[in-house]
């Protein structure tokens, strides 16, 4: 199976091809059947190695394919490397894929650009499974922009809607910034290490960078900067919400389950190099838990469905972020698979409740769907549930629990983490429920069209069902105790360094999550079910932080402000170009020159022997002045 | 013959011609002008003397006849050439004939 | 034997003041043809008889005459004089004089700068102007053949006139 | 004179009598063909005897003349110029009514003067041979009497040329008058013992620079140029531009390296400023000139002050590359001012920018080889201008002449603007207008036709092949 | 031989067709057509035989031709072809021939003239990339002018006469300082050693003062960072870019830039490796400039093509940075970025040609919603928008990489710098889509009735230009090996002048006892 592997990205990109190839002339259905299938096989071919690598955590799995450029001392090969944390990312990647993958063959049944959707999705698949299997980083690099790529297309796939267009191209470019740092971070490495491959770079890295060496912090710090960029957070975090201008599976395979999190990925990969500079480390997770919270916020008071789950998406990878700035890797990945099942769902959820109601977006004009749609109503109510992390019975909860857990009692970790993490909770649960109150309970304000079919409702179940169950696979120690999924993962990544003597307060922890979620809970149903009047006067009473919220904490403001402004002004003050005009100044002094000389081309010819006489006076007078 | 530096017989050639220089410089008429390269071709012509003096060599006569010689030439083709533009602009006036210029 | 030059020169660089300040054409001919016959007698003094009477015979006779010839040719009458009175103004003189005056000064200024030579060499008479002219310089002379030509040929051929009637009266009445 | 001084002055003497043969078969019958043939045949034969001449010998003629390699060389150079304005003067004197035959006569007589000029050794021969070339040049370009132009550039051309032949005269004078010679070398034998020069001295060459500067059309003694080839017939300002010019420059280089000029800084200087001054100038004034006579006429005023760099850069290899530009450039205003004449119509010449809109659709040869010399002026390469810029600039590198050369190099860019600027005007499209009609015997057209591709043949073969006139030159000009 | 061959046939192919389609036009673009397929076909057949050269370790030059031109001066028709002007080449007659292709239906008047023009072009373009005489070298650097002159003055658009003279009088101007640098370098070389020659390789050896040689480098580089375009030298581009016909376009972004880019690889550096050490910060520093400058132009076009034209500045400012980086990565990167840019670049302007041949404006702002349309050319579009900001697996990404990694280990903050240029590709690629492919239709259905999907030609255009962009972006190191000689012997080269001049000094420091200490 080992030497397959290089089919888990090929089949994707194969689809891909097919299909940008015959776009135009493919049925419908074959489209469908290519983009879906391609996945699917590699989902199989991936799922077989994730047998393997359960059985044989510590397996990796080398595969070069062909040697991409080798100049001076830089060899650059197209090469994958598999191991436990890569094997997590392409099962995520080509299961979940493969799920929306079926799920859009009804979705974008209706529409024009179907095979083109399945093209850019399969191109997708198969960057994002490049940057998961990259042996090195210039590899990683190529699938880190391509998936940029996909994500721009995707956002964008409506193009005749310009607003679209310019959704995407935010995205494209507040991520290019980010990708930037991390090119110039790229540029140290090699520096520092003449090598670009991941594995020999972690090797060398103890040897070369001492621990806290300026170097190594500005590298990490620069890894970050791509990983923020990508991963929507503080402060690149813009773009994410109106990247929800794409169709709904782009939503939840990109922005939810798989691209965001390649920040995640990174960074735990390059983890010795945070490991050696703290200070970076640290604030990748002060970064994650100031992102959270802002976000999360910022989800209270959205009433575009998918923009509460865009916001809630950057609040959850906050999350991871967290996690791996408190040095809880293993932590941060089973939150990321936990939460690509659970997100995936609800985006899933999202657009099939979108789409029954005929492309409405505004919650506050749903309600009532509870009865009308009952699958997707219970599908996304345990998605719900995991992600406002309802104790004990979703997934969510076992994974962000953990999180909660380490980012107090690890080693990194503290009590400001820990609070943030907490309120994070908090608030994570009242916007899920207002969410799932909103559009589900209440009187029914828009008219439901066709109900869905079932390749949208097989997806919704089996996510249902991992988002429900997939959480036990990791258990507290107060809970049972079953370390599965971090033990699978010290393969690649340590086992978090716990703060000497906190184990026993590990259950308390617990309990006020579970207890604040609930609360949150609460209120939420307080609010929009119980007494809804008062609503109005909250919001009221809280306008200015409303509409601050509401715009994600003036981020766009600012940047509008501070570099998009600016930069477009300095460009159109500038479009004749300035340097131009001191070109067109030599001419006109040329000009001037000639009409002043013409001038003295009068056609009088006394003139002219003038001209001669003092032309003979400064010959005579040269001859006596330099004699 | 004795006292008569080289000097005085230059500065007089050298008048002569600074005058018909004034005088081309000024007059209007394109005769007068015609007149007053004349009188410059003549200084240059007497400066040849008084050189030839100095040294007493017979050059700077034989060069004055050349002058001689070409200043007459000069006058007949000038003279022709002024009846001709008498006829087209009916006028003497130099500066008249200034169509073209720039 | 130098006063005759002085006084020669004298009368030499007053007339052609003269020749440049006539509104009369014909006035200032005379004029040119006294300066000439003073030029002439300073070419005598200078050693240089044969010259003396070419310029006599040619610059004073052949030229003034035949410039003389042109202004009856074109029957300049009274206005001309006007005209020229009217073109003749002070203020011409001024960027022209200094401009002339500069350059004098600067000449007088190189011609006196050296040391004084005095011109104390025999005259040349025509004799030896002959045996250079016909000697080393005969080719000169053939040349001077050809210089006129070319400019009897010009003349010829500009002067010509083609059934254009010269005088105006005439021309007048034609119009 | 012996049998041998006759023998080496019979190029002179072929002139002569050709004039005097034209004369005598005017009076017998007015006969333009037949008259041109002669005219032609005899400067054919003339180069053809002064081929012959052994480059190597230096013959001198006692006083005035001097022939050396470099004399015959320009000679050659100057005959055959003269015999291709010959060529276009024919088309062009065809079409108009006045009398055409005396034009040869004068033609035949300047480009004497011309040869006189480069041969001699003299102040006497340089002032005959001046004054032949200026004499016969008033009327040739007065010669169109019923255009009032012409008129007025042929007083314009006489006054002013008087006038400066009165300054070279009192230079002459001056010098005569410090140096007790009229020859060149006892002049420079003067010199020999001088490390600066005496200053009347001085201002005797100052005012013969006056004289030499006005008959080069260089800043400031340049004003008459445009407005005489403006006014002169089509043919006559291609010989105006050409040969006397050669004539001049041959003249001032014989007599500058025979002195020595070069280690006189004063001279130096002088020749520096008037050739820097005349670059810029004629550029200047030529750029945004609409007529394109005059804008030969200043760009000749800037190619003279390119071939001062050369000259003022100085040794063997100055000498070569002036000669080398005169050539360059004799090939290339005489095929652009063959076009201007072909293209010329009865009543007036093609000098305004319009005549020449749209050329290359309508007249895609002429239009062609217009642009070849116009290039060739610009100094593109595959033309003779090209190398001849190079030689230029080699030269001037060759002896550190730096502000020369980068201030020739600055104009060469000036300079680009304009001629591409007729360029552009030929490429413009033109819609209707029908095409001229051709008034004249087609074999007229193929005269000129023939004239031009033969121009336009030597332009591209030295352009691209330069070794072989290289090679001429230095046999002819290191003696 | 065959290096003289090329020439020759793209010249003579040059005149045959403008004398064929005085008859018949489609004959001349035929004839066109096979001539530059002729030269294609050979080069790469010279291209096939490469393996012995790249084995072989003696000799860096593959080919050599010589033959005496103008003795008297030292000139030679010299040529010599090594692995890098085997690339310039290959990608010349890649580009002419779609130059050809590109004209066919565009050039309606004059054909005969356009093909000539074309392709004398082309063969100044092949002189200067084979040349190792300074003086042919000049002369073809001038004879590339002329045609390319004619190609946009005569068949441009609506401002063309002050686009040529634009681009006419900034390239001879500059050509002539290096025409004066050269002399000079004749003549210090002949002076020294005796014999007077251009050859590239006497010249090589020439020895001269630290000043002297940053005065003659200054002059090399006026030439050519005025063809490639350093800013504030850029002035010219944009309207000659914008004005030109497509080939037009397509030729000077493709090709004549590289021209002074090869130049700076093979005659600046090599020549004056001192003068160019000290100067290299301020080149980066420019080159920096360019990009961001660029950028920020390229972002507020609304003219296509000159939008484009910015886009060639931007990218033309990594050339000038890596060529200053004196290391085998950013050379490397540099000759990359040199055929990447020429087909991608190209690429957008044929993309342009044929949107202003079915709607009859440039105007961007005037455009919109394409992409239902035309989804073909839409993908090109993207394609080649994506490679112009550099996306990995295609070609550009690959040479700013090793530009820009090489840079910065040659200076840090301006590689930072960029960098940042990055973005502002982004921005402005983007721009590209979203203003012509992305939004509503916004031209009237009247005019815009003719606005078809690419034809066959266009396709048989593009479809090569994507594969061989995306071969540069997976697959370059067959380039890379290719180029290796030349550039490492080129460093190389530089590296031991620099020892040598740097021992002398030393030398003589020693003699006066250290006179430093």
């Amino acid at each position: 199976m080992e030497k397959y592997l290089w089919l888990v990205p090929a089949l994707p990109f194969a689809g891909a091809l097919i299909l940008i190839l015959g776009s135009g002339k493919l049925t419908k259905g074959i489209s469908g059947f290519i983009g879906a299938g391609s996945v699917g096989l590699s989902a199989a071919i991936s799922l077989v190695l994730g047998l393997q690598f359960l059985r044989e955590p510590a397996t990796v799995i080398q595969q070069q394919l062909w040697s991409w450029f080798s100049v001076g001392g830089l060899s650059t090969n197209f090469a994958l490397h598999l191991d436990a944390l890569s094997m997590v990312f392409i099962f995520v990647i080509t299961f979940v894929g493969f799920l929306i993958h079926l799920y859009s063959i009804e979705f974008m049944h209706d529409d024009d650009g179907f095979t083109r959707f399945f093209a850019y999705l399969n191109l997708f698949v198969c960057s994002m499974l490049i940057l998961v299997l990259a042996d090195n980083l210039v590899l990683m690099y190529l699938g880190w922009e391509g998936v940029g790529l996909c994500s721009y297309l995707l956002i964008g796939f409506w193009y005749k809607e310009e607003k679209n267009g310019y959704a995407a191209r935010k995205a494209f470019i507040i991520t290019r910034v980010g990708d930037t740092a991390m090119a110039i971070g790229l540029f140290m490495l090699f520096q520092t290490f003449g090598t670009l491959t991941i594995q020999e770079i972690l090797n060398l890295a103890p040897q070369r960078l001492p621990m806290g060496s300026e170097t190594g912090t500005i590298i990490a710090f620069l890894l970050l900067g791509g990983a923020v960029g990508k991963s929507a957070q503080l402060p690149l975090q813009t773009w994410l919400p109106d990247a929800m201008a794409g169709p709904s599976p782009v939503s939840a395979l990109i922005h939810a389950a798989t691209m965001v999190t390649a920040g995640v990925y990174l960074i735990t990969r390059t983890f010795p190099l945070f490991e050696l500079a703290p200070l970076a480390q640290n604030w990748v997770g002060i970064i994650g838990a100031v992102t959270l919270l802002i976000a999360g916020f910022s989800a209270l008071t959205q009433f575009d469905l998918k923009r509460v789950l865009a916001y809630s998406t950057i609040s959850q990878i906050g999350y991871m972020f967290l996690a791996l700035g408190v040095g809880a890797y293993s932590s941060a990945i089973f939150h990321f698979m936990i939460h690509a099942f659970f997100k995936a769902l609800l985006f899933l959820g999202a657009g099939a409740v979108i789409m029954v109601l005929h492309h409405e977006h505004d919650m506050f004009k749903m309600g009532g769907l509870k009865d009308k749609l009952p699958v997707i109503f219970w599908t996304f109510l345990i998605g719900a549930g995991s992600l406002a992390a309802l104790p004990f019975i979703t997934a969510g909860f076992y994974s962000k629990d953990q999180i909660l857990w380490m980012a107090l009692a690890s080693e990194k970790g503290n009590i400001w983490f820990f609070l943030a993490a907490l309120i994070g909770a908090f608030v994570t649960a009242i916007y899920t429920f207002r969410m799932v109150f909103l559009t589900f309970y209440g009187e029914e304000k828009t008219h439901v069209g066709h109900p869905v079919g079932a390749l949208i409702t097989i997806p919704l179940v089996i996510l249902g069902i991992l988002s429900f169950a997939a959480g036990f696979i990791e258990l507290p120690h107060t809970l049972g105790h079953f370390t599965l999924f971090s033990d699978y993962m010290t393969a690649v990544v340590p086992a978090t360094e716990l703060s000497p003597g906190i184990e026993s307060t590990e259950w308390l922890i617990q309990l006020s999550a579970a207890v604040l979620c609930l609360a949150g809970v609460g209120i939420a149903y307080f609010f929009y079910m119980k007494r809804t009047d008062l609503r109005a006067e909250l919001k009221s009473s809280m306008i200015v932080t409303n509409r601050f919220w509401y715009s994600g904490w003036g981020f766009d403001q600012v940047y509008d402000f501070v570099f998009v402004k600016p930069y477009v002004y300095l460009s159109s003050i500038n479009k004749n170009d300035i340097i131009d005009a001191f070109y067109k100044g030599i001419v006109s002094v040329s000009n001037f020159f000639h009409d002043a000389f013409a001038r003295t081309q009068n056609g009088v010819m006394r003139w002219y022997i003038m001209g001669i006489v003092v032309g003979a006076i400064f010959v005579l007078s040269i001859g006596l002045l330099f004699q | 013959m004795k006292a008569i530096p080289v000097e005085a017989g230059l500065i007089l050639a050298g008048t002569l011609f600074m005058l018909g220089l004034i005088s081309v410089l000024i007059r209007r008429n394109i005769i007068f002008m015609l007149i007053s390269v004349e009188i410059m071709l003549n200084a240059a012509g007497l400066a040849f003397i008084v050189a030839g003096a100095r040294w007493g060599q017979p050059d700077g006569q034989v060069m004055f006849i050349f002058i001689l010689t070409m200043a007459a030439a000069e006058v007949s083709v000038g003279l022709a050439l002024i009846l001709q533009l008498y006829h087209q602009l009916q006028t003497l006036d130099g500066d008249a004939a200034n169509k073209m210029k720039g | 034997m130098e006063l005759t030059f002085y006084v020669a020169s004298a009368i030499a660089i007053l007339s052609t003041i003269m020749v440049i300040t006539r509104y009369n054409m014909v006035h200032a001919l005379i004029y040119l043809i006294i300066s000439f016959l003073a030029i002439a007698i300073v070419l005598f003094v200078l050693g240089a008889p044969f010259i003396a009477a070419l310029e006599v015979i040619i610059y004073a006779g052949a030229i003034v005459v035949l410039i003389i010839f042109v202004i009856m040719m074109l029957n300049l009458r009274e206005e001309t004089v006007q005209q020229e009175r009217s073109w003749l103004t002070k203020d011409i003189f001024i960027f022209p004089a200094i401009l002339s005056a500069i350059l004098l000064a600067e000449v007088i200024y190189i011609i006196t700068s050296g040391e004084q030579i005095m011109l104390d060499q025999p005259s040349i008479d025509s004799s030896a102007v002959g045996m250079s002219l016909y000697g080393p310089y005969v080719i000169g002379v053939e040349l001077c053949g050809i210089l006129l030509m070319s400019g009897i040929v010009g003349a010829y051929h500009l002067g010509r006139q083609k059934k254009k009637i010269v005088h105006r009266f005439l021309e007048h009445a034609e119009q | 004179m012996s049998k041998t001084d006759f023998l080496n002055i019979v190029p002179l003497f072929i002139l002569t009598s050709s004039a005097i043969l034209i004369m005598f078969s005017i009076s017998v019958k007015r006969n333009h063909k037949m008259i041109y043939v002669i005219t032609a045949l005899s400067l054919v034969a003339d180069f053809i005897y002064i081929v012959q001449y052994n480059a190597k010998i230096k013959w001198v003629i006692e006083p005035l003349f001097v022939f050396d390699g470099f004399a015959v060389f320009n000679m050659g150079l100057i005959l055959m110029t003269a015999l291709a304005v010959t060529m276009i003067s024919f088309a062009y004197f065809e079409q108009r009514e006045e009398r055409k035959e005396e034009y040869y006569i004068l033609l035949i007589l300047a480009t004497l003067g011309a040869c006189v000029l480069v041969i001699s050794k003299h102040f006497i021969s340089l002032f005959l041979g001046l004054e032949i070339l200026s004499v016969s040049l008033y009327s040739m370009i007065a010669y169109l009497r019923r255009r009032e132009k012409s008129d007025e550039a042929g007083l314009k051309y006489l006054i002013m040329a008087a006038f400066s032949s009165a300054f070279i005269l009192f230079g002459m004078a001056l010098v005569y008058a410090q140096c007790g010679s009229l020859e060149f070398n006892g002049i420079a034998k003067y010199l020999t013992g001088y490390t600066q020069i005496p200053i009347l001295l001085l201002t005797g060459f100052g005012l013969m620079i006056v004289g030499i500067g006005f008959k080069l059309s260089l800043v400031p003694f340049h004003m008459w140029a445009a407005d005489v080839y403006e006014g002169a017939p089509a043919p006559v300002t291609a010989f105006i531009a050409t040969v006397s010019k050669g004539g001049v420059i041959v003249l001032l280089v014989r007599f500058f390296t025979l002195i020595n000029g070069y280690q006189y800084q004063s001279l130096m200087l002088i020749f520096t400023a008037i050739a820097i001054a005349s670059m810029f100038i004629g550029n200047f004034l030529a750029l945004r000139q609409r007529n394109v006579k005059r804008i030969l006429a200043y760009s000749s005023i800037s190619h003279i002050g390119y071939v001062l760099v050369a000259f003022l850069a100085g040794g063997s290899m100055g000498v070569e590359a002036v000669s080398f530009y005169l050539v360059a450039y004799f090939i290339t205003t005489v095929g652009a001012f063959g076009i201007l004449s072909t293209l010329s119509d009865h009543d007036r010449d093609a000098d305004h920018m319009e005549d020449y809109q749209g050329l290359l659709w309508k007249r895609p040869w002429t239009a062609a080889i217009l642009s070849a010399m116009l290039l060739s002026l610009a100094g593109i390469p595959l033309t003779a201008g090209f190398i001849g810029k190079f030689y230029l600039i080699a030269a001037g590198v060759n002896t550190d002449r730096w502000l020369l050369v980068s201030m020739l190099a600055l104009n060469s860019a000036i300079g680009l603007f304009y001629y591409i600027r007729i360029i552009a005007v030929m490429f413009e499209r033109h819609e209707g207008e029908e095409e001229r009609q051709d008034v004249l015997h087609p074999s007229v057209y193929i005269i000129s036709g023939v004239t031009m591709g033969m121009l336009v043949a030597l332009l591209l073969w030295v352009g691209v092949y330069p070794e072989w006139m290289m090679s001429v030159i230095r046999t002819y000009v290191h003696n | 031989m065959v290096l003289l061959l090329f020439i020759i046939i793209l010249m003579a192919g040059g005149v045959v067709a403008w004398i064929a389609s005085r008859f018949n036009e489609t004959v001349g673009k035929i004839i066109a057509l096979l001539t530059v397929s002729a030269d294609l076909a050979l080069s790469i057949m010279v291209w096939l035989n490469r393996q012995a050269y790249l084995d072989s370790s003696q000799d860096q030059w593959m080919m050599r031709f010589n033959a005496e031109w103008i003795p008297t001066f030292g000139i030679s028709v010299s040529f010599a072809l090594d692995g890098l002007s085997l690339l310039m080449i290959m990608l010349t007659f890649f580009l002419g021939v779609l130059a050809v292709l590109t004209s066919w239906k565009e050039i309606e008047y004059r054909t005969g003239f356009y093909y000539f023009n074309l392709l004398w072009v082309l063969a100044g373009i092949t002189g200067v990339f084979l040349t190792m005489d300074l003086f042919l070298f000049y002369f073809f650097w001038e004879v590339m002018l002329i045609p390319m002159y004619f190609l946009i003055g005569v068949w441009g658009h609506e401002n063309k006469t002050y686009a040529a003279y634009k681009f006419f009088i900034f390239t001879q101007a500059s050509g002539l300082l290096m025409l004066l640098a050269i002399l000079s370098l004749y003549f210090i070389h002949g002076s020294a050693n005796g014999t007077y020659t251009f050859n590239y390789f006497e010249l090589l050896n020439t020895t001269y003062s630290p000043e002297v040689g940053r005065l003659l480098m200054l002059g090399f580089l006026a030439a050519f960072v005025v063809k490639l375009p350093v800013v504030p030298f850029h002035t010219w581009l944009p309207d000659a870019h914008s004005q030109a016909p497509t080939a037009g376009s397509l030729i000077l972004a493709g090709l004549l830039l590289k021209t002074g880019a090869y130049g700076l690889l093979r005659f600046v550096v090599p020549f004056f490796p001192e003068a160019s050490l000290e100067l290299a910060p301020v080149a980066m520093l420019f080159g920096v400039i360019g990009i961001l400058y660029g950028a920020i132009l390229a972002f507020s076009q609304t003219d296509f093509k000159r939008l484009v034209a910015y886009t060639s500045v931007s990218h033309m400012g990594f050339v000038i940075l890596g060529v200053f980086a004196f290391n085998e990565l950013a050379w490397q990167g540099v000759v990359m970025q040199m055929i990447t840019h020429g087909i991608s670049t190209g690429a957008l302007f044929i993309l342009a040609g044929s949107l202003y041949e079915r709607i009859h404006t440039r105007d961007i702002t005037s455009m919109g919603g394409f992409w239902a349309r035309m989804p073909f050319m839409a993908v090109i579009a993207l394609i080649f928008s994506m490679a112009s900001l550099g996306l990995p697996g295609l070609g550009n990404f690959v040479a700013e990489f090793l530009t820009l990694l090489g840079s910065w280990s040659a200076n840090r903050t301006l590689t930072i710098f960029a960098a940042i240029g990055l973005v502002g590709a982004t921005a402005y690629s983007l721009r590209i889509m979203q203003k012509i492919y992305y939004g509503e239709a916004r031209m009237d259905p009247h005019r815009s009735s003719h606005s078809q999907d690419l034809g066959t030609r266009e396709k048989l255009i593009f479809i090569p230009m994507v594969l061989l962009i995306v071969w540069l972006g997976v697959y370059p190191q067959v380039f890379i090996d290719t180029a290796k000689r030349p550039v490492n012997d080129g460093l190389k080269l530089s590296e031991q002048k620099i020892r040598k001049s740097f021992e002398a000094r030393e030398a003589v420091l020693n003699q006066k006892g250290g006179a430093h200490e």
